[in-house]
């Protein structure tokens, strides 16, 4: 591996735990804005990734990749989440079905799994971002995990952005970024997927003057 | 010189036991019962070092004394170390069982007490020494009797029998795995002796071998106590006489490390990486709850009982890290993680007996286990106080006492996982790493309660108030231990190349007694650390001389006076304003309620007259033993349904009975043709 | 023999720096909080003063009251004896790795938990179980920490860590080292009793975690231990300094590389001061039951540096 | 962010030792300085001990350890326990209820230590005086070595109040 290779491995694994990090920052906050804000945090990490692979990897297509990515995530999306937010109030994930110390070991423990999964492809892998891969996958499972424990719709939907930023960051280390195209498809499906949530977030409160999702069950009766 | 010690310890032994049967009472019937048994535990040591110091084992077979195989007893390096440790914690409750016992006299059967006793030690002393599966298997069984028999000494007191039961049941449970376990490592020949087992045991499928694995593991861990194995444990160690629990928890419960080490490294020579990754997960498992469980027990012998099931956890994560190391063939890192494991059963046998031995003096003082009636013992006995501030010192892996050195070990030999070609494998390494740290930490926490709630502040009973130091023979055993306490930390640059000399051979074990140690100094294989508990401890000797000696010359101010604790200025301070044991576990019991699951119960009574006064409250809070609810729960049902099923066949008619045996007579005879 | 010179000599530096130290990072705060502050050297004066006070103990303490101020600064100052503060290796180096600095500084928790009980009062016992449940949940990240250092370093010992970090400056940037440096930092502020974990300030007992143990104490005996917790704040900045950043460790004796490491020392302990301060100024002090959160946070850093420079190999 | 954005746009707003030479904070607290140190290598500890006070001494007293009049820079520090203390401030009148604990307190602080009483309750119990549930003034409980008149005394004058104390101190 020559020199060049070494320094763009060592910031792709660096950026890569950054964005993990901002992944399982949310497990320790409380508060919805904490997430939102946590969550813009990680899109910027990785939108700088995205420049930084196509810095590295000579795909100039990535830096307009970025460009989306910022826009969509780090502006558009934050900024309906703090109104959305402003609407329903300031509630807060206070009682979460698992609670934050064994979160966090879980989350630690996931990433670990995510290590050892991953493991085949890393060692056949040659590309330098290789050390990332598993922490994407990590990354993935912790938004699961959030979609999974967290009470409040907000905080779910705050979840699936952080699964979708982990797959966002497989794809361009994994493969440098899949064709624009796909990528955009796929920024699309995450917008449409948003707004949905984001209506289903409204007809929630509107129910049940909360977003607790545990009151769901109570439309059986 | 090896007969003699060997004829010594064994007539000791008998001659305790024949002067408990004709006169159990009296001074002169107990210094007999205890001198008999300290004789023979000195004996046993002596024996033991010399074994390992010449290298060169006893043997001693009679075919006469057993039937089908006959006796076949051989003294290796092994077995001399567990003789070491017998006859270490031995010769402490001998000497303490003086003074200890004479409490009993008129109460219970002292007569009872010293026979058992005494042949509990010659069954240990023996058990290292068995060289076949029978004479094993028969002394397993001497073991565990005059084990039930000296947990029942105080038969009336509440829970005693029921301990008693659960002990008798897990203990069998056990002896029946372990009797499926040499059988099939018998083979088709039959053959015992552990000779032929060795050579066989490389023969056997990879299948059976795993079943062997699995059987050794129940087996011997129900006998030590591990998780979910456990909890008989709890119950049986506090019933018992105190010098008894101090042999059980610090000697007894080790004859399962000292199987597991027997037949898992020696006879079957180790085995795939799985072995190793259960037996550290069950270690770590056990360490972590062990101590998590103590800390929520204000019974001092419960706690102590609790503190066994980490430690034996702490000593199975070193065994565990030896044998993945050796199926890996990474042979001195094998030989550090069984050292650490070894090194760490020699001194949870100094510190534990030693700790018991102190919780029995205060048992005696004040006639209570629960902790949250004492408090002030450091000023009415301070030989004790001190004593048992070195066995909390020592089990709290604090250095520069013993528990340290050997908790050094097991975490050097875990750090060595990064020699591990498969990460998915070395990746156990750092968990349990984190797991050992979390364990030593709570640990610490725990004997601080422990220590603090129990010998200091001020007395909160009666009982507490009135204790009084122990006798003369209770303290020399304490002693004892104490001492063995700091020399075996003080020492390990001696203890730790013995302990490579026992383990040589074993399971193409190399001799690794030049390893590990340089002068003064412990040294991790392949230079990886070095750490000198000597010199640290003379460091901070010299320190706490230095210290005052500079204040002196500094003409600091010296004077000092005594006044009240300061409270806030509040008028008096009794002991209901003390921190309780219970508080003081509190925020731990917060911290780790999700497994814990606390119950809480609060009802307030008001007066009758207006809701504005209360008259009482009432609080009460328990934790879950969710070992006994979950796991032994449904257990416990399937077996007393099968009973009830099994019940039908009784009739009490002896024709019926005569008819069971012969068709039982019938179908073994058709097996026995056919097979 | 000048190895053993330069031994003493930096445990004495040690000794004069840490009251310093602790008092820089009082001054800073004031500072940013708009004050004047006391200046840094108030914290020797306080300690002169208390060395030549008479001593007022509790009629319900035992001995091991006093033994313990003893036992805590001793076995702190043997710390300083093995940390390489400004040459690596030092002639110590043998004696201990960085496992037994971790227990030797236990050992002073776990007399001064006991010391707090000693008297009785239910602050003193209140401050012993607070201090004992951190200490005991922060050992898990401390040993994970160290876990990382040494499979990189392929050492435990202080002063191959540092002679590894000084001969493969890459590795200072990578995730495992930065997240350990993290965790490690995260647990500094717990072990030292600093924000968001203990408030060093507080005058409100029922706020208090290390300080609520040493209540009692007066005269000789309080300067004893503040100095001890001094030494120990300098022990663990200077820790995580020499052990993820060595640079300016002098690894030959000469004067000239010496006098560097010194001022390096400094500087860089200046620097970490700075940045609690910040963090101080910045931070509420979390509830106590949310530590163990804070803790957990520590953890999963100090696993995932350990998986990284582990699993990545 | 924004904090310490504010942080470094606000100055220290402590009055300036010497600065300006009439402000009487600057000029009291220099003295205090070097008595402080002759006596408790300037140092000195405070515990405030409220005997039965209406809280408007201690909102004085409070107020000494605002960035206006920053005592702490003089070496001035309050502390937890009386064990730590090497002075005692006592407000208020002492109340029946507080006079043991203000006994308790006095003899909790290790020697040398002085003890001043503050406003003009702890001198002679101010509008509380003959009341059945007072005991007296401070000194009828305790040794004082200065009191501070004033209903509440201003945080100078307090400043100034612990001047002279460590002026009246006998010499070891």
């Amino acid at each position: 591996m020559n020199e060049h290779d070494a320094v763009f491995a060592q910031l792709a694994t660096l950026g890569a735990s950054l964005v993990l990090l901002f992944g399982i920052a949310l497990l320790w906050r409380r508060s919805l804005r904490a997430y939102t804000k946590a969550f813009q945090w990680q899109s910027l990490v990785l939108s700088g990734m995205f420049v930084l692979v196509g810095y590295f990897g000579h795909d100039p297509q990535l830096y307009l990749m970025a460009v989306f990515f910022f826009v969509l995530k780090v502006l558009v999306i934050p900024w309906y989440l703090a109104r959305l937010q402003r609407q329903v109030g300031g509630e807060r994930e206070s009682q979460p079905y698992v609670n934050i110390a064994t979160s966090l070991i879980t989350s630690g423990v996931l990433v670990l799994l995510a290590y050892i999964i991953t493991r085949p492809v890393v060692r056949v892998s040659a590309l330098p971002t290789r050390g990332g891969l598993p922490l994407a996958v990590g990354l993935i499972f912790v938004g699961l995990f959030v979609t999974i424990t967290r009470r409040k719709a907000l905080t779910q939907v705050v979840g699936f952005l952080v699964l979708e930023n982990g797959i966002a960051m497989l794809a361009v280390l994994g493969t440098y970024g899949i064709p624009l195209i796909i990528e955009l498809g796929v920024f699309l499906d995450v917008l449409m997927g948003f707004l949905v949530m984001q209506v289903f977030v409204y007809h929630i409160h509107g129910t049940f003057e909360s977003i607790d999702v545990d009151q769901l069950d109570q439309l059986k009766h | 010189m090896m007969l003699i010690l060997f004829l010594v310890m064994i007539s000791a032994y008998l001659l305790g036991a024949f002067a408990a049967l004709l006169s159990g009472r009296g001074a002169v019937g107990r210094g007999l019962v205890s001198a008999g048994a300290a004789v023979g535990s000195a004996a046993g040591l002596a024996l033991g070092v010399l074994v390992i110091a010449s290298g060169f084992p006893l043997t001693f077979t009679s075919a006469r004394l057993l039937p089908l195989t006959g006796v076949a007893l051989r003294l290796d390096g092994l077995g001399a170390f567990f003789l070491v440790v017998v006859g270490l914690v031995g010769c402490a409750a001998a000497i303490y069982a003086f003074g200890y016992s004479a409490q009993y006299a008129g109460r219970y059967s002292l007569r009872l007490l010293g026979v058992m006793f005494n042949l509990l030690l010659l069954a240990l002393s023996l058990q290292v020494m068995a060289d076949n599966a029978l004479t094993f298997l028969v002394l397993w069984e001497a073991m565990s009797l005059t084990a039930y028999w000296l947990v029942l000494t105080e038969h009336d007191q509440r829970g005693t029998v029921r301990a008693g039961v659960w002990y008798l049941a897990m203990t069998h449970a056990g002896f029946a795995a372990l009797i499926a376990m040499f059988l099939l490592l018998s083979g088709a020949e039959l053959t015992t002796s552990f000779a032929s087992m060795r050579a066989g045991a490389a023969l056997l499928s990879p299948g059976s071998r795993n079943v062997v694995f699995l059987l050794a593991l129940f087996g011997f861990g129900a006998k030590s106590g591990i998780i979910p194995l456990h909890v008989w444990l709890p119950m049986a160690h506090p019933v018992a006489p105190s010098h008894v629990s101090a042999l059980l928890s610090g000697v007894v419960i080790k004859m399962g490390i000292y199987g597991l080490v027997r037949v898992l490294l020696d006879l079957m020579g180790g085995g795939p990486a799985w072995w190793g990754g259960v037996v550290l997960g069950v270690g770590a498992v056990s360490a972590l709850l062990g101590v998590l469980y103590a800390l929520m027990e204000h019974d001092l012998k419960r706690l102590l009982a609790y503190h066994s099931v980490e430690n034996i956890g702490i000593i199975l994560i070193g065994i565990g890290a030896g044998l993945i190391f050796h199926s890996y063939g990474l042979m001195t890192l094998a030989a550090l993680g069984f050292i650490s494991g070894l090194y760490h059963t020699i001194n949870h046998a100094s510190f534990k007996g030693l700790l018991f031995l102190g919780a029995g003096s205060v048992l005696h003082a004040t006639g209570t286990r629960n902790m949250e009636e004492m408090g002030g013992l450091i000023k009415r006995m301070p030989w004790t106080a001190l004593f048992f501030l070195v066995g909390s010192v020592a089990i709290s892996a604090l250095p520069p006492l013993n528990g340290f050195v050997s908790e050094w070990l097991v975490f050097q030999s875990l750090l060595g996982g990064s020699n591990i070609p498969t990460p998915e494998v070395a990746v156990v390494m750092p968990i349990a790493v984190g797991i050992l740290a979390l364990t030593s930490g709570l640990a610490a926490a725990c004997f601080v309660k422990a220590f603090g709630i129990t010998f200091l502040a001020i007395p909160r009973s009666r009982e507490a108030e009135h204790a009084h130091e122990s006798p003369p023979s209770m303290l020399a055993g304490m002693a004892l231990l104490a001492i063995a306490c700091v020399a075996l930390g003080l020492a390990p640059f001696v203890v730790v190349p013995a302990l490579g000399r026992v383990l040589a051979g074993l399971g193409g074990l190399p001799d690794t007694h030049a390893v590990f140690s340089l002068n003064l100094s412990l040294v991790a294989p392949n230079n990886f650390a070095s750490m000198s508990p000597t010199l640290v401890a003379l460091g901070l000797l010299f320190l706490l001389g230095l210290v005052p000696l500079v204040m002196l010359i500094f003409r600091v101010n010296r004077r000092w006076r005594v006044s009240d604790s300061w409270g806030c200025g509040r008028a008096g301070q009794t002991s209901r304003m003390e921190y309780t044991a219970t508080a003081f576990a509190e925020p731990l019991r917060r911290v780790f309620a999700e497994l814990y699951r606390p119950t809480k119960e609060l009802s307030i009574d008001f007066h009758p007259d207006s809701k504005y006064f209360v008259q009482s409250i009432e609080y009460r809070s328990e934790i879950t033993p969710w070992f006994e609810k979950v796991l032994y729960g449904p257990l416990l049902w399937f077996i007393r349904f099968v009973a009830s099923l099994v019940r039908r066949l009784q009739s009490g008619s002896v024709h019926i009975y005569l008819f069971y045996i012969f068709v039982v007579l019938l179908i073994l005879l058709l097996i026995a043709r056919w097979s | 023999m000048t190895g053993y010179l330069l031994e003493i000599s930096q445990a004495l530096m040690a000794l004069a720096l840490a009251p310093g130290l602790v008092g820089f990072v009082r001054w800073w705060k004031a500072r940013l909080q708009g004050r004047r502050g006391a200046p840094p050297w108030l914290v020797y004066y306080d300690l002169r003063k208390l060395f030549g006070k008479e001593v007022v103990i509790s009629k319900n303490a035992s001995w091991l009251f006093r033994f313990t101020p003893y036992l805590v600064f001793s076995s702190t100052l043997a710390v300083t004896l093995l940390v390489p503060l400004i040459a690596a290796p030092l002639p110590f180096d043998r004696v201990g790795d960085l496992l037994l600095v971790v227990y030797l500084l236990l050992l002073g928790t776990f007399f001064l938990a006991l010391a707090g009980l000693d008297p009785g009062t239910a602050f003193g016992g209140m401050g012993a179980s607070r201090e004992m449940t951190i200490a005991a949940i922060a050992e898990p990240t401390i040993a994970l920490s160290i876990f990382g250092l040494a499979v990189g370093a392929g050492s435990t010992n202080l002063g191959r860590i540092v002679a590894q970090t000084l001969a493969h400056p890459g590795a200072a940037i990578s995730p495992g080292h930065l997240l350990g440096f993290a965790a490690l930092f995260i647990v500094m502020l717990a072990e030292t009793g600093r924000l968001p974990v203990d408030n060093p300030s507080t005058h409100l007992e029922l706020t208090m975690i290390h300080e609520a143990m040493t209540l009692e104490y007066s005269g000789r005996y309080l300067a004893l231990i503040e100095w001890a917790a001094a030494l120990r704040l300098l022990i663990f900045f200077s820790l995580l300094a020499n052990m993820f950043a060595p640079w300016g460790v002098a690894t030959t004796l000469t004067p000239v590389a010496v006098s560097v490491a010194v001022i390096a020392l400094i500087a860089k302990l200046g620097a970490l001061g700075l940045v609690v301060a910040l963090l101080e100024t910045r931070l509420a002090k979390l509830r106590l039951f949310r530590v163990p959160e804070l803790l957990a946070v520590s953890f999963v850093l100090a696993l995932l540096a350990v998986t990284s420079s582990f699993l990545l190999r | 962010m924004s904090l310490f954005a504010k942080i470094w746009r606000t100055p220290a707003v402590t009055e300036a030792v010497g600065q300006d030479p009439e402000a009487q904070v600057a000029v009291v607290a220099r003295q205090i300085g070097e008595r402080a140190r002759k006596l408790f290598g300037r140092s000195l500890h405070i515990v405030e001990v409220d005997a039965g006070s209406c809280n408007g001494c201690e909102l004085e007293i409070s107020a000494l350890g605002n960035p206006y009049y920053d005592m702490e820079r003089f070496g001035l520090h309050f502390v937890a326990s009386p064990r730590h203390a090497d002075c005692l401030l006592v407000t208020g009148p002492v109340t029946r209820n507080m006079a043991e604990p203000l006994k308790r307190t006095y003899d909790a602080t290790p020697d040398p230590k002085i003890v001043i009483a503050i406003g003009d309750c702890a001198i002679n119990c101010g509008v509380f005086k003959d009341s059945y549930a007072v005991v007296g003034g401070v000194d009828k409980v305790i040794p004082v070595n200065v009191f501070v008149p004033g209903c509440p005394p201003e945080p100078v004058d307090i400043l100034r109040g612990i001047l002279s104390a460590l002026d009246r101190l006998p010499r070891k």
